[in-house]
């Protein structure tokens, strides 16, 4: 195990936003948002990769806890006008307890059983917004994160200011991920993802560390779904389909589920394919439907490449290759 | 050394991150700091966010080469003052995400002048909310949703929409049971979220009693769910059955109760009664027959209107092979009164002077509508009003006794009453000048 | 009394319809261990193989069993050119368990868009067979017609092939024993890659008779984006899981009653359930009866 | 036509399993394997009957070679193998188990004999023939599995810990079922075992197995008699 000092860590972070806050000030407007956009995915892929990777459970719907959270953290921003970093811990605490009663149910549940009921989850759960008229319905609700301070100066623009808050949230959510990973806990995941058996056999209680992941993992999630609200500015049952629960997962895989250390590969690669397809395209002037399907067709593709031959990921292959390398 | 590796990765990580950023850039299109975003010398760039793929995209798709079809015509003719008109299409799939990530790449990137017709409310809500094109002085043109909340001209400034609210339509239809189908017993069918829900609000304003009312869940439309809907009506003795849902809803309500052999006298909201999506959904024209429908264009078969002959014309030969349907007919409408907002901006167009000129002049625009364009300083809603009609045989939307008869009212209490507009001659060639 | 008896229509042919995609379901389930998402996919492309079909043919019924034989050989593909490697490979690691679930999502991304470059993006129409105009009784007319009863008819067929097939030959003999032992079937001599690839072949068989049928049973139209199919997949699991996923049985009789439950809770309470009913349906089986509602505790039977 | 293995290596990963084995089981003879736990006496048996592969060495069998092809293959050189462990499949039913045995066989009236002499060697399957193999008890279930081989009409037999879990009276019950079928079929048969007695007593030699390699050799009143064997395999 790469072990490093907490000291070392906590300057590593800092170092990095600095390095993310002197990129903010170099690129447009429209790679900001997109770095706003990474930033959400980075969060949405760490909770599944904390959920997979260090459980071994899989859940085919994070995206309807990404609902749960935006959808809470633009309540209580509506009907309480709390702070935005208030209805960020709102956020994280309603998807937390919707995470938690799903991990009761996971945590009775085998692969199969638990990726078809989380599928089902997130085909159901964003309809129940039409069911109540405080949800907001199929247009949803506004979720307004104010303004940038006025001392930030006239140029300042608003999807620098979301860039800055999801990095922030980004950086602190993926620090605490580490510390709770390098924690007793981490480790007794680890151990349950190797084998059940042997888990419960070194006086583990399964079910309880189960749910415990599935709530971190949801809470994780809630975060990202404030973060995801926050850069539409608003939360409607549309902005949560089951195409988002996929791309996570795949943003997921092509990360490599067992180790945070790639987090940002996938999340780059969510948001970059379909622009450089995009781009390619125009340039060698293919059919408009290959150009609209190109992406997804290259996406899925990529990710069965990986499950198949690097299903731990990237990262972990590249630390194995070089471990092996140093054994010789 | 072991420390020094997981910093490589972190570092790798972050390193990627920018690449991949860089890597993508385009250079922007330079400009001259004097013209305005997205004008050159010989190009108005505009662009459109609309579902091209995916389960809401059919019928909606063809509106974007409609637009061009009209755009190209005006381009060979001159174009507006010396500049061609290029349309970019984003295709948003429906989803918020896409449409505001679709929007930005529009207007940072691809750099357009202005937004024309994007659909859906909860996108054009995402999109006022996140880019917020009212801060960045973009205009909106024609959002295509009939959403009443985009009325709403200060914190919508330079948002336009053509379409009625869905609360005037409730209530026009209201009116015209009224006046055709007094005593029946009426049910409805609607979407069960704020699309209905604007209807509702409609009907209860004009106080119209249902004998029953059928709300279903947005996406569950389909020929099973619709047999349930179908043996409701049937079993509260509906007359009458107002079907204020989506094209696919419609289609399913009809083709099922054509099988249920439940024939009441159908009445279609606009939003859902568009012939083409609907025969494209299996419902054989026979089954439309006879069915209500409302527009505030004219029927796209009446040929002898001066703007369905030339539209249908142009769209012929820039789109061989598809039908001209309502969609299309929307379509180049939109672009049509885009024209003449960008040629009423003046010789060197901003985005100031585009909305002023719609603000100042919109009421006196030219436009296939059957009604005015109400748009002033203090109003950016188009049309306020409906025709009623028929399904002919071959599901064309014809109107009550070959006359228009248009209702007008407005999104509150007012009363509906019946228009006496009568739409002013095309401008020479459909060109306006 | 008559809304009862629609109702209960209502849910039994769609319910027969969730049951074919169960069974396919199952049928992968039980010889690869592996939930295949990408099912709904494959009954997409199988009923547009059914479409092309009609183009040149004029028998529905022809195109079906077209449909069949074009499912049964994609399906198969996909076991030998796909799952073969991706079980190989994912032996071991951490997402070993979960690795062929999130493939086989992939896979469903393929097709579909596929699919769509193919047949486009556009309603097709996929005509009926027989009259979808519904029984009368006196005055009154049923929601079952001619072609909701072949619905069952070809359904109720089906699923006595299968149990003929799986009860009294030795094909099925070693599907079932491939299927609960592999290692047992391959001393006893069984070729078991090839069973294995048979029974994905099945499965892609009946999941484009669902899709077909599906179709038909609706307005006709099909589209790839169409939402309906991927309503089919999570019926057909949900049903599969009340079934107990090892029972062919089981999943008929899973996915009649998730129709008919289905049905009346859309009818008598509201229609604004339709994505919740089913998943809580799911949940209550999950917490009730775990091992599924034909399931033995400890045992599982054919 | 006798089972020769020569120079067996057989690795699980990084860990050798089997080291350089060889022994040699004549045609019609019982040869018992003994051993201490892990000592590698059910990897011998899964390599031979091809679940598992060698890394080294040959064993070859009527000429044929048993470290190549696949085990579905090995069952129509004739060569059955009970794995450990009741090896019957608890959801088909007892005839199904013993079909299963005779599936690969084309002609199914022969089947229909081989499975009559299987009834009269083990009457308590004909009684339960049409009952859930789950219902049986580990006597029953050790008959069956044995019967499913037999079902094959297999030369070599290889059995694997056919005494596991039984009761003592069962435990002999087998034991002279297994020597019987020997003889009687004029079978050979390798019987791996941790009742060594039990197994030597009806076996001609045996071998011991000890952390993988072969320790000792000899018929098996030699064996019996030796007292290395005695104190740790014999419990004396």
């Amino acid at each position: 195990m790469h072990k490093l000092s907490n000291k070392a860590r906590i300057a590593i972070f800092i170092v990095l936003g600095f390095v993310i806050f002197l990129i903010s000030n170099r690129v447009d407007e429209l790679r900001v948002y997109q770095g706003a956009t990474v930033a959400v995915y980075v969060v949405g892929i760490a909770s599944i990769i904390l959920l997979t990777g260090y459980s071994g459970q899989v859940s085919l719907g994070q995206g309807a806890l990404l609902g749960v959270g935006g959808y809470a953290a633009a309540l209580a921003r509506l009907h309480w006008g709390v702070s935005v970093p208030v209805s960020f811990a709102i956020a994280i605490l309603a998807a937390a307890a919707a995470g938690a009663l799903l991990g009761v149910a996971a945590a009775r549940l085998s692969g199969p059983y638990l990726a078809g009921t989380t599928l089902a989850l997130a085909v159901g759960l964003p309809s129940i917004a039409n069911q109540f008229t405080f949800l907001g319905g199929e247009q949803g609700l506004f979720y307004d994160v104010g303004f940038p301070p006025a001392s930030l100066g006239e140029d300042f623009t608003q999807y620098k200011w979301f860039f800055w808050i999801a990095a922030l949230a980004t950086l602190l959510a993926i620090f605490w991920l580490q510390n709770v990973m390098r924690s007793r806990y981490g480790r007794t995941w680890k151990a349950i993802r190797g084998s059940d058996i042997a888990a419960e056999l070194a006086g583990i209680n399964i079910a309880r560390v189960k749910i415990l992941a599935f709530t971190l993992s949801a809470g994780v999630a809630g975060l990202a779904g404030a973060l995801l609200a926050m850069t539409i500015g608003t939360v409607s049952p549309s902005a949560f389909p089951l195409a988002l629960s996929f791309s996570l997962l795949t943003g997921a895989v092509l990360s490599g589920v067992t180790t945070l250390g790639g987090v940002m590969i996938g999340a780059v690669t969510l948001v970059a394919i379909p622009e450089i397809v995009h781009s390619v395209v125009d340039r060698i002037g293919a059919s408009e439907a290959v150009a609209t399907n190109l992406p997804s067709l290259i996406v899925s593709a990529l990710l069965i490449v990986t499950v198949i031959f690097v299903p731990n990921g990237p990262v972990e292959q590249m630390r194995t290759k070089s471990k092996k390398v140093k054994s010789l | 050394m072991k420390a020094f590796n997981r910093r490589k990765l972190v570092t790798a990580s972050a390193m990627l991150a920018v690449t991949a950023l860089t890597i993508t850039t385009v250079p922007a299109q330079a400009f001259s700091p004097k013209s305005e975003v997205g004008v050159s010398a010989n190009e108005i760039k505009l662009g459109i966010t609309i579902p091209m793929t995916g389960a809401a995209s059919p019928g909606y798709n063809k509106v974007p080469a409609a637009m061009k079809a009209y755009f190209d015509y005006v381009n060979a003719n001159g174009g507006v003052n010396g500049r061609k008109i290029t349309l970019v299409v984003k295709d948003d799939q429906y989803v918020p995400t896409q449409a505001v990530a679709k929007t930005n790449e529009l207007i940072l990137k691809d750099r357009v002048f202005a937004l024309v017709s994007p659909l859906g409310t909860a996108n054009n809500k995402a999109v006022a909310a996140s880019v917020n094109p009212a801060k960045r002085g973009v205009p909106v043109l024609f959002v295509n949703t009939g959403f009443s909340g985009f009325a709403d001209v200060k914190k919508y400034p330079t948002t336009y929409s053509l379409l009625p609210s869905y609360v005037m339509e409730a209530k026009i239809m209201a009116e015209y049971i009224k006046d055709n189908f007094a005593g029946k017993t009426i049910g409805l069918v609607y979407q069960d979220d704020d699309f209905g829900s604007d209807a509702l609000a409609g009907f209860k304003t004009a106080g119209v009693k249902f004998a029953t009312t059928v709300g279903y869940a947005s996406g569950s439309q389909s020929a099973t769910t619709a047999a349930g809907w179908v043996t409701k009506l049937k079993a509260a003795n509906c007359d009458v059955v107002i079907l204020f849902g989506v094209s696919s809803a419609t289609a399913a309500g009809l083709g099922t109760a054509a099988a249920l052999k439940y024939a009441p006298q159908w009445i279609l909201g606009s939003v859902g009664g568009d012939a083409t999506t609907i025969k494209a959904a299996g419902v054989p024209a026979g089954v439309l027959y006879n069915a209500v429908g409302a527009s505030f264009l004219p029927s796209t078969t009446d040929t002898a209107d001066e703007y369905v002959s030339l539209f249908s014309g142009i769209y012929a030969k820039a789109v061989p092979g598809s039908a001209f349907d309502n969609n299309v007919l929307v379509g180049m409408n939109s672009a049509f009164v885009t024209v003449q907002a960008l040629q009423a901006a003046g010789k060197n167009p901003t985005r100031k002077s585009l909305i002023a000129a719609i603000n100042s002049k919109g009421s006196t625009f030219a436009s296939a509508g059957l009604l005015p364009l109400n748009y002033s300083a203090s109003s950016h809603v188009g049309y306020n009003g409906y025709w009623f009609g028929k399904y002919s045989p071959t599901g064309d939307l014809k109107p009550d006794g070959g006359k228009y008869t248009l209702y007008t009212t407005d999104s509150g209490s007012g009363a509906v009453v019946k228009s006496t507009y009568k739409r002013p001659a095309m401008p020479a060639k459909g060109l306006p000048n | 009394m008559f809304q009862f008896i629609n109702t209960l229509l209502i849910g039994i042919t769609s319910g027969a319809i969730y049951a074919l995609m169960a069974l396919a379901i199952v049928l992968v389930w039980r010889s690869t261990r592996v939930i295949n998402f990408a099912q709904a996919g494959q009954a997409l492309a199988s009923t547009y193989f059914g479409y092309q079909a009609l183009q040149y043919i004029d028998s529905f019924w022809i195109a079906l069993i077209i449909a069949m034989a074009g499912g049964a050989i994609l399906s198969a593909l996909i076991e030998v050119i796909f799952m073969r490697i991706l079980l190989k490979h994912t032996t071991s690691g951490a997402i070993a368990g979960v690795a062929p679930i999130i493939a086989t999502l992939g896979l469903l991304e393929i097709i579909r868009t596929l699919v769509t470059l193919k047949w486009g993006g556009a309603d097709v129409i996929v005509k009926a067979p027989l009259s979808n105009t519904g029984f009368s009784i006196g005055s009154n007319t049923l929601v079952f017609s001619p072609m909701k009863l072949a619905i069952i008819a070809v359904v109720t067929v089906l699923l006595l092939v299968f149990s003929v097939i799986f009860q009294k030959t030795s094909i099925g003999l070693s599907l079932r024993a491939s299927a609960f032992s592999p290692e047992l079937a391959r001393l006893a001599g069984i070729r078991v890659d090839r069973i294995r690839t048979l029974g994905w072949a099945f499965s892609g068989a009946t999941g484009a008779v669902a899709g077909l049928l599906l179709v038909t049973n609706g307005n006709g139209s099909l589209s790839p984006a169409s939402l309906e199919f991927s309503l089919l997949l999570i019926s057909g699991f949900i049903a599969a899981v009340i079934g107990g996923l090892e029972s062919l049985l089981g999943s008929v009789v899973g996915g009649v009653a998730l129709g008919i439950i289905t049905a009346f809770v859309l009818m008598y309470i509201s229609d604004s359930l339709f994505f919740i009913a089913p998943f809580v349906v799911l949940l209550l089986v999950l917490f009730i009866r775990p091992q599924g509602v034909l399931g033995k505790k400890g045992g599982r039977r054919a | 036509m006798s089972l020769e293995v020569r120079n067996l290596t057989v690795n699980h990963g990084a860990i050798t399993a089997l080291s350089d084995i060889s022994f040699t089981v004549p045609e019609g003879e019982l040869v018992a394997i003994i051993g201490a736990n892990g000592a590698g006496k059910s990897t011998l048996l899964r390599t031979l009957s091809g679940l598992k592969d060698a890394s080294h060495g040959t064993a070859t069998w009527k000429g044929h070679n048993l470290l190549s092809g696949k085990a579905e293959t090995h069952v129509r050189q004739g060569v059955a193998h009970v794995s450990e462990g009741m090896s019957v499949i608890p959801e088909l039913t007892v005839e199904e188990n013993l079909d299963l045995g005779a599936i690969w066989r084309r002609n199914k009236s022969e089947a229909a004999t081989t499975k009559a002499e299987v009834f009269d060697l083990f009457p308590r399957l004909q009684e339960r023939i049409n009952q859930s193999a789950d219902t049986l008890s580990g006597g029953e279930r050790q008959m069956l599995a044995i019967g499913r081989a037999m079902m094959s009409k297999p030369q070599l037999l290889l059995l694997d810990e056919p005494s596991l879990g039984l009761a003592p009276l069962l435990v002999k019950q087998i034991f002279d079922a297994i020597s019987n079928i020997s003889r009687q079929y004029g079978l050979s048969v390798v019987l791996v075992e941790q009742n060594a007695m039990g197994a030597l007593k009806i076996a001609s030699s045996g071998i011991v197995l000890n952390l993988g390699r072969v320790a000792m050799t000899g018929t098996s009143q030699e064996l019996i008699s030796d007292p290395a064997v005695q104190a740790a395999y014999l419990g004396y």
